[in-house]
């Protein structure tokens, strides 16, 4: 698999360390909600078809890339930066 | 019919010509008392101990393949019982009981062979990790025995023991008593034995959709023959493995402590018997035995991604090949004849889930990750007595969907809640 | 030489040269040329019977010229670089090479292991299912019975045998990438790779083989006016000269994986006796390309009939290779059995090659003019509307029987004619090789007119060619091929390149076979010849229900041999259709799987054979090992474990250590510590939602301890913090630690909150680290640092300064594992070396001690401190007497699970120490245990660090104890059966060194 | 005060200088940095730290290395100390890692061969052009690879694996034959 790092360009996925799921939202700094961070930990769609997902360029430039890939195909839709410069780099 | 020797021999005599089908291949019927989803190993052993121990023949198995097509088809076939955590340890020493007699229980030689599973240690720190496991197995009256490097050397005369190896070999600790089974036969066994009892195998069939009144499973629809209908009965359990995710997203469950992603499996070309046992790499991860066919069977981690494929990546051949030689200098010139994948239902704390619910009239059977292979008999057994008596056994009381949220995961590798480090 | 070698001339035996190689076979020294393969050489000489098959052990010869080959399986060369099952049909011939035949005994003329075939009809499909199950009895002797025949079985299964020894050669791998990858080298490759590489396209264009040309290599045809060969070894050679392209001989593209990522596999050294200094026996070539067009080709695939596995029998194409390209006769007469045109082709061109064909055997009775003539030109008797009905021959072909058949009915009839031959040449048809696509999930469609499957609809960057793609003339392959580069080419975003496609002179063949691979009359026919599944297994098979393709090929191991059923797996797809009553379409085909041929698991390590992990060493460890340590592989880190003195053992040596420690002073390297930068306006703010603990009052020039938690509420990680200025922190995490700690905080950093503006970086690599640690280390330190006071009230506890020593800049901080009076100085990593050697030689006068990680383990030990086996991911903070440490201040990672219900019950696991009583060691991995050693009872909790504590001159560990906190002073057992050791031990307090603190705060 | 002693490198006894044969195919050497320093800047000052860059004097060799972030070597010493005061931390963060790094050197005609046997880059010089920087790895080895020419390059090798770093491309060069400078 090739993903894009939005800095860094192609790579093997090999140089990124896989973090799983992107739209696992922590909750706010001020939650104390234990079953928001339940959610937030545990609770997966796991879906089969696009599934957006967190890869840290750990080889590369180590910033954190969110792909949009197909859990099926295996096809990659998109790759976006996400962190501080994610505004700057789109 | 029985199978036997004698069996083999008539048979023979009149041209093989008097086999019958192992199962039937029956129409469905429009209700049944018990319906399970998933026509892999812990789907055909729930039937199966649903009719045969607590007397519900009124059950069918649905599977969209063939029999057999899932995980319990593709995998590496250890059986071992070497768990850390009572939980499980109570759990998989009971599976290890079932295996012992399999193929008594079903007239199916399923193969089960105790050649021994050793699990390599490469540091003295190691050593006491694997000593820990092993004690809990002794205090849990399963045999266990931790190996200095002599006596590794001798069991596996392969393997680089020397000092000047990266990892150097330290010891390690063997079940004895664990080993693997034919994984077809395991499939084909349980199936003959459940159709026997009237279990009625759908194959080709795959549920679509669950029928529901109120919040209540009631059946489900299926695709047959390119045809849609409905198949209603009391109780559904699911047993979907890696598919959990999509099936119960159909009951309207669309999240669970649970993601799919693929492992890889490979078998090298056939050779004489070169190791007698099955090995695991303590410096990685790597799990390596040979068939009775006579090819190595291995497989490492997981591809570290959610996937619904049946195929995986480059890496890790890369990582499990290098760590196959570097244990097995003399495997280099050896061929790797297949590769593999399967979609593993990866739950958060890498232990089972084997439950009522969480829908009225559901019944879940998920969470296998690496390891469900070992389980299917215990599996079934208590999948089986859940669903009958719409309550846990005492093996599978721990088992919830809720003690994640809890606090209370079964965590052996203590990895916490990333499915893919498990 | 026998007399199977043809008379060698130009278009006879053009692959090879006057060079005469020797060469043993079974210890019988026997000779071939160079260009032969073992199998051509074989054949040349007229070894007949080269392999014995898996299950019957029944003699096979050759079949095919290629990788496909399903039966010449032998062991080549000897000791480490012994190799089984290599394909006869690819080893091409060395001078000195060793080959052997396996899986027969005493030899393969004569095995005794035929005695497999007696039982006959007993070793059906699947027979051991049904049987080997013994005596109902319960438990481990139900099993033990099938444990003793698994024995046996195991023993007569198997090919051949794999060596004892390490390979001694070396595998290498190499990174490509290029714009277009074509597969294949033929007709169709060579259009594509020509059409694109005019475009000015990187092309990489892989072969299998040792030339190029694939089909071309022994075609007739003329192409612009020269033999096939010839141009097409001049194209490729002037193509391979292009700097866009790079064209790879042997070399097999084994695996499709996703993104147009391949693996394919050069034999560089394979064709040698042994690799030249420094080159490696292969390479594995990773391959991303941007597009792919793959021309593969097809195979050529047999009759099944009875008899028809008999040492003679091959397909008619590879017949016609090895006496056009090899100039060898694979026999003295030699028989042709056909469905179709390319049989007729094959008998013409072997006869023009001076082969004798006896006669031309085809299942259709129309058959079209041209292709009459040319089975005239063989001269050979012609049978049309017949088939071969058995092949007979003790050990080897001697005749075969023909009889008429009718397409119409696939029934026979009439008279049974023999015709003697020693060679039976069997064309069933073509079936394209799309096993790249299949890998990928391609779905393959089946062409009714061609009688074949087709790759079916890309879902990759890939286009297919040639006859892979059922465009089987020459004229199409050629065409085909430039369309996929065309189309390639668009996936690129190049321009169209230049059309180089040859006038061409040759056969108009049609490839379309009649739909007839199995001749139905009495007799074990077989379909998979190495695995030995017969037609009869097929049908029984399907009596028992196993009538999905998946299940067939599972219950009968049908293409499940060395071979993947390159050969079989039409016919067995075709035997099944038939008996089901449906079209083969809709039974459907088995999905082939990586690799495309067995590849070496030594070339799949590649680089890594030999190398399996990069070693991670300390600016110090050269002085380590000077100093007698034991070093210790911790995670890719090598660490001395303890130094030990001429006739100590580790234990008295980490013992002499600690005592050091206790009693004057040590050192210790812990450069392995993780060390991650923190710096910018926001880092104390970010350290202080990551850590438990605050942080964010933490003062310049001062350190703290800090957990941190997993979101669970489980712990995660812990170390000091120093801050070094308002914005700037220096985090220190554990050794194993460092990466995911790292990640951790990345994460945090850029996905939780972007907005907090500061910057990590790892400096693991930046600082060597040296702790000095006992009462004498004021001294020490005082004898050697420079600008900077490190008297207590200069440097108090948990104070981090900046001094030098022997000129070296070093930041100092006065931190305590051990317990005692303590610093850590760290200094720039290529300054490690020269700090060691300063400290020691400043703490000469105290006899400064270097100690290894079992004295700093047993410090801590004693102290009480935690470490990686307490932090063992299942342990909150308040399991290990850590509850201090949870800020209630703030918010941060961790802290809304950790106050779940169940954290706070009391019989979790909780940490204490226990103590020997009776002066025997607690091994590590204990359980603890109430009773005694033949009664045990269940475990109640087990020891995490161990070791024997000076301090109270007793063994002593750490434990996790259900409820511990509660249950100091109870007796208890640690219990470790593996080690045959039960001792008895007192729940103590974890704190047993100074709790109070005073040696380390004086 | 003292004066500094030498900086030793992790590869002082392993780079011995070696001529092969003068059909060697790469040439390899090793060095250590007078200054390496990685800074970052924050998303809005971005241009700022620019600037403050482009006012550095001496020989200077400035590598991108992630968003906002360079790293860069001087041939004198003290760089981190200039950088910091031009950088103070509202601007950027700057970190030193002259003593984190071994620089392995590569030159001549086989260089990209050797290199691509176990970088998984591409090295051809349309993708990767003279004077420019890629951060990639060689299994757990993170290398900053900055090519110096056509066929040579410099690699920055994280200084506690630059002895099995080096160890390998002495390996990968003897399918080749290389010479030690
Ligand atoms: C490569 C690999 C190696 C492994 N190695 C081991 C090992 O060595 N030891 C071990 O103990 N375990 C191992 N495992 C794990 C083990 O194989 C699985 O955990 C176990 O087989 C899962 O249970 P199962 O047999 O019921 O699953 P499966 O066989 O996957 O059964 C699930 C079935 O449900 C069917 N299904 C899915 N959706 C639907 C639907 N909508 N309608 C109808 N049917 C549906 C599927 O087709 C499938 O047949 C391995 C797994 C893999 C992939
Ligand atoms: N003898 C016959 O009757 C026959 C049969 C089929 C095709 N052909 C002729 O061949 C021509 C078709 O040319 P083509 O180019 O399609 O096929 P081809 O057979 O000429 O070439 C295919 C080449 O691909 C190579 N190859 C296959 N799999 C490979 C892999 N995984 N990795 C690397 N190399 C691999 C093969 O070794 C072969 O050299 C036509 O002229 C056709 O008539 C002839
Ligand atoms: C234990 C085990 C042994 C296997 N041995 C072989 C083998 O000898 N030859 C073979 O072709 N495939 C072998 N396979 C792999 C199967 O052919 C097949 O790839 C696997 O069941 C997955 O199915 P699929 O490839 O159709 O998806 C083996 C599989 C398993 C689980
Ligand atoms: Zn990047």
């Amino acid at each position: 698999m090739r993903l894009t790092c939005p800095y860094c360009g192609e790579r093997d996925h090999q140089e990124f360390t896989y973090r799983g799921d992107a739209s696992a939202r922590r909750p706010s700094l001020d939650s104390q909600s234990i079953d928001e961070h339940n959610a937030y930990v545990f609770d997966r769609a796991n879906p089969d078809g696009i599934h957006h997902e967190l890869w840290n360029h750990t080889s590369g430039c180590r910033t954190h890339v969110v792909v949009a890939r197909n859990t099926v195909t295996h096809e990659i839709i998109s790759c976006d930066p996400v962190g501080p410069f994610a505004k700057v780099m789109k | 019919m029985r199978y036997s020797a004698f069996a083999i021999l008539k048979n023979a005599l009149r041209g093989n010509r008097d086999w019958t089908p192992a199962w039937r291949k029956p129409e469905p019927k429009s209700k049944y008392d018990v319906i399970i989803i998933g026509g892999g190993g812990h789907g055909l052993s729930t039937a199966f101990y649903l009719a045969s121990v607590h007397g519900i023949t009124n059950v069918a198995v649905i599977e969209k393949g063939y029999l057999g097509s899932g995980n319990v088809g593709r995998n590496t076939t250890i059986v071992r019982s070497n768990y850390r955590l009572t939980p499980n340890s109570r759990f998989y020493e009971k599976s290890m009981e079932l295996w012992r007699e399999l193929s008594h229980t079903l007239n199916y030689n399923v193969m089960f062979s105790p050649r021994g599973v050793l699990n390599l240690a490469h540091n003295p720190g190691q050593m006491d990790t694997m000593a820990e496991r092993g004690n809990q197995m002794r205090l849990m009256g399963v045999r266990s025995e931790l190996l200095d490097r002599d006596q590794v050397a001798r069991l596996n005369p392969g393997l680089d023991v020397s000092g000047s190896a990266r990892f150097p070999i330290e010891g390690g600790l063997l079940q004895p008593d664990a080993g693997n089974a034919r994984h077809d036969a395991v499939a084909w066994g349980y199936a003959r034995g459940a159709d026997q009892l009237g279990v009625d195998l759908l194959e080709g069939t795959e549920v679509v959709d669950f029928l529901k009144e109120g919040d209540t499973i009631v059946g489900v629809e299926v695709m047959r023959n390119g045809e849609r209908s409905e198949i209603r009965a009391e109780k559904t359990g699911v047993a979907v493995a890696g598919n959990t995710g999509r099936v119960m997203k159909m009951a309207g469950v669309d999240h669970l402590p649970i993601e799919s992603t693929v492992l890889q499996a490979f078998v090298s070309e056939s050779i004489k018997p070169i190791i007698p046992n099955v090995v695991t790499f303590g410096a990685g991860h790597l799990y390596v035995s040979q068939s009775d066919k006579g090819g190595l069977v291995f497989g490492g981690n997981i591809d570290y991604y959610n996937s619904y494929a049946q195929r995986g990546n480059l890496p890790v051949w890369e990582e499990v090949t290098s760590e196959l030689v570097a244990m097995f200098p003399n495997f280099a010139r050896l061929r790797l004849l297949r590769s593999w994948g399967g979609v593993m239902d990866m739950s958060m704390d890498g232990s089972p889930i084997i439950t009522t619910g969480p829908l009225p009239g559901m019944y879940l059977n998920a969470g296998w990750c690496y390891g469900g292979f070992k389980a299917t008999p215990a599996s079934g057994w208590c999948f089986a007595h859940t669903i009958a008596n719409d309550k846990a056994h005492n093996l599978n009381a721990l088992f919830t969907l809720e003690r994640f949220k809890d606090g209370n995961p079964i965590d052996e590798l203590g990895a916490g809640p990333t499915p893919w480090y498990h | 030489m026998s007399g199977f070698r043809l008379n060698l001339r130009n278009g006879v035996g053009d692959a090879l040269s006057d060079e005469t190689i020797n060469f043993t076979f079974n210890g019988k020294p026997y000779q071939g040329r160079k260009g032969d393969t073992l199998a051509s050489a074989l054949l040349a000489n007229g070894v007949k019977i080269v392999a014995r098959s898996f299950k019957y052990h029944r003699p096979r010869g050759i079949f095919t010229a290629g990788s496909e080959e399903p039966n010449a399986l032998v062991t080549l060369r000897i000791a480490g670089r012994k190799e089984p099952n290599v394909r006869a049909t690819e080893v091409e011939l060395y001078d000195g090479l060793i080959a052997r035949t396996q899986n027969s005994w005493p030899s393969v003329n004569f095995d005794l292991m035929t005695v497999n075939q007696l039982p006959g009809k007993t070793f059906s499909a699947g027979f051991y299912y049904k049987t080997f199950m013994g005596p109902s009895r319960p438990g481990h002797k139900a099993t033990q019975f099938w444990w003793i025949c698994e024995q046996f079985i195991r023993r007569a299964a198997g090919l051949g045998k794999g060596s004892a020894h390490a390979d001694p050669d070396r595998y290498a791998r190499m990174n490509a990438f290029c714009d277009i990858l074509v597969v294949g080298s033929g007709a169709a490759g060579l259009a594509a790779a020509q059409r694109a590489a005019s475009a000015g396209a990187k092309v990489i264009a892989c072969e299998e083989n040792p030339t190029l040309g694939g089909a071309l290599q022994s075609a007739p045809d003329i192409l612009d006016g020269e033999p096939a060969k010839d141009w097409v070894s001049h194209a490729w050679e002037e193509l391979a000269q292009e700097p866009n392209v790079t064209v790879l001989r042997r070399t097999t593209v084994q695996s499709y994986f996703d993104d147009n990522t391949f693996l394919a596999v050069e034999r560089v050294a394979d064709h040698i006796a042994q690799p030249e200094k420094g080159q490696p026996r292969q390479r594995a070539w990773n391959i991303r390309a941007k597009s792919t067009v793959i021309a593969t080709g097809a195979l050529e695939r047999p009759m099944v009939f009875p008899g028809n596995d008999l040492p003679g029998v091959m397909l008619a194409d590879a017949a016609r290779r090895y006496a056009v390209e090899f100039g060898t006769s694979p026999g003295r007469s030699i028989c042709v059995f056909t469905n179709n045109d390319t049989g007729w082709l094959a008998a013409r061109d072997m006869a023009k090659s001076g082969v004798i064909i006896s006669a031309i055997v085809d299942v259709r009775l129309d058959v079209a003019d041209h292709i009459r003539a040319a089975g005239e030109e063989t001269r050979a008797q012609v049978r049309i509307g017949a088939a071969v009905v058995k092949a007979k021959g003790f050990r080897h072909l001697s005749a075969v029987k023909v009889r008429d058949f009718s397409e119409a009915t696939g029934h026979v009839s009439g008279h049974e004619r023999t015709i003697p031959c020693d060679v039976l040449a069997v064309s069933g048809g073509w079936s394209p090789a799309f096993h790249l696509t299949s890998q990928q999930g391609g779905k393959p469609q089946w062409d009714a007119e061609l009688q074949a499957f087709l790759p079916g609809a890309p879902i990759q960057k890939w286009h297919c060619a040639g006859a892979m793609a059922g465009q089987f003339g020459l004229r199409s392959a050629f065409r085909s091929g430039e369309e996929a580069a065309v189309k390639a080419l668009a996936d690129c975003g190049l321009e169209d390149g230049e059309s180089s496609v040859p006038v061409i002179d040759g056969d108009s063949v049609d490839h379309a076979p009649a739909p007839v691979l199995e001749i139905k009359t009495p007799g074990k026919a077989f379909v998979d010849l190495q695995h030995d599944v017969t037609a009869d297994d097929v049908h029984l098979a399907h009596r028992e229900g196993f009538i999905s393709v998946e299940h067939l090929k599972r219950y009968t191991t049908l293409g499940m041999a060395t071979d993947q059923g390159k050969t079989s797996n039409m016919s067995g797809l075709s035997i099944m259709a038939e008996t089901q009553g449906k079209p083969i379409p809709d039974v459907g085909t088995t999905r082939f799987r990586p690799p495309y041929t067995p590849v070496a698991l030594g070339a799949l390590a590649g680089e890594r054979y030999g190398h399996l992990a990069a070693e991670r060493l300390t600016p110090m460890y050269d002085l380590h090992v000077e100093a007698g340590a034991h070093m210790y592989a911790n995670g890719p880190w090598l660490r001395p474990e303890s130094y030990n003195l001429p006739g100590e053992n580790v234990e008295q040596a980490y013992i002499r250590e600690t005592i050091a420690v206790r009693k004057s002073v040590g050192m210790v390297d812990v450069s392995t510590l993780g060390k991650i930068d923190v710096q910018g306006p926001d880092a104390a703010e970010f350290l202080n939602r990551i850590y438990s603990n605050g942080f964010a009052k933490l003062p310049v020039g001062k350190a703290r301890y800090g957990l941190m938690l997993r979101e669970d509420g489980f712990l995660f990680d812990d170390g000091t913090t120093w801050r070094l200025d308002d914005n700037r922190f220096l985090m220190t995490t554990t050794t194993i630690g460092a990466g995911k700690v790292m990640e951790h905080l990345e994460y945090h950093h850029d996905v939780v909150w972007p907005d907090l503006k500061v910057a990590l970086t790892s400096v693991s690599d930046e600082w060597a680290a040296v702790a000095v640690a006992g009462p004498k280390s004021r001294a020490v330190l005082r004898k050697c640092v420079t600008d900077c006071d490190v008297s207590n009230e200069g440097m108090p506890f948990m104070g981090v300064r900046d001094g030098e020593i022997d000129g070296i800049p070093v930041k100092i901080a006065r931190l305590s594992f051990s317990g005692e009076l303590a610093y850590e100085v760290f200094c720039g990593a290529h300054w490690g070396r020269a700090l060691w050697k300063a400290l020691e030689k400043a703490g000469e006068k105290f006899d400064i001690t270097p100690y290894g990680l079992e004295a700093l383990s047993t410090l801590r030990i004693e102290k009480g401190h935690v470490a990686g086996p307490e932090l063992n991911g299942r342990t909150t903070p308040l399991d290990l007497g850590l509850g201090g440490m949870i800020s209630s201040k703030k918010n941060f990672v961790g802290c809304a699970l950790l106050q779940r219900e169940t954290f706070s019950k009391e019989d979790r696991f909780q940490l204490v120490a226990v103590k020997s009583l009776d002066g025997q060691p607690i091994t590590g991995g204990s359980h603890l245990v109430a009773g005694q050693k033949d009664e045990p009872g269940r475990s109640q909790g087990h020891t995490t660090s161990m070791c024997f504590s000076p301090e109270l001159n007793c063994y002593i560990s750490l434990a996790l104890l259900e409820g511990g906190f509660k249950r100091h002073g109870e007796k208890l057992f640690a219990s470790s059966p593996v080690r045959g050791k039960h001792v008895a031990v007192e729940v103590i307090n974890p704190h047993i060194v100074d709790p109070k603190g005073g040696r380390m705060h004086g | 005060m003292v004066d500094q002693p030498e900086m030793l490198s992790p590869l002082h006894d392993l780079a011995m200088p070696r001529a092969a044969s003068d059909t060697a195919g790469v040439e390899l050497g090793e060095r250590l940095c007078a200054s390496l320093v990685q800074v970052q800047a924050w998303p809005n000052t971005v241009g700022r730290v620019e600037k403050a860059l482009s006012t550095l004097k001496g020989e200077i060799t400035i590598m991108p290395s992630g968003p906002g972030r360079w790293l860069i070597e001087d041939e004198s010493e003290g760089l981190e100390d200039r950088l910091r005061k031009k950088i103070p931390s509202a601007v950027g963060a700057v970190t030193g890692l002259t003593h984190g790094r071994v620089v392995i050197s590569i030159s001549g005609r086989k260089s990209e061969w050797v290199l691509a046997s176990g970088i998984a880059i591409d090295f051809s010089t349309d993708a990767f052009p003279v004077g420019e920087t890629r951060l990639t790895h060689h299994h757990e080895i993170g290398l900053t690879v900055h090519r110096t020419g056509e066929t040579s390059f410099d690699l920055y090798v994280f200084t506690s694996f630059s002895r099995a770093f080096w160890q390998w491309i002495e390996r990968a060069g003897e399918e080749v034959g290389y010479s030690v400078t």
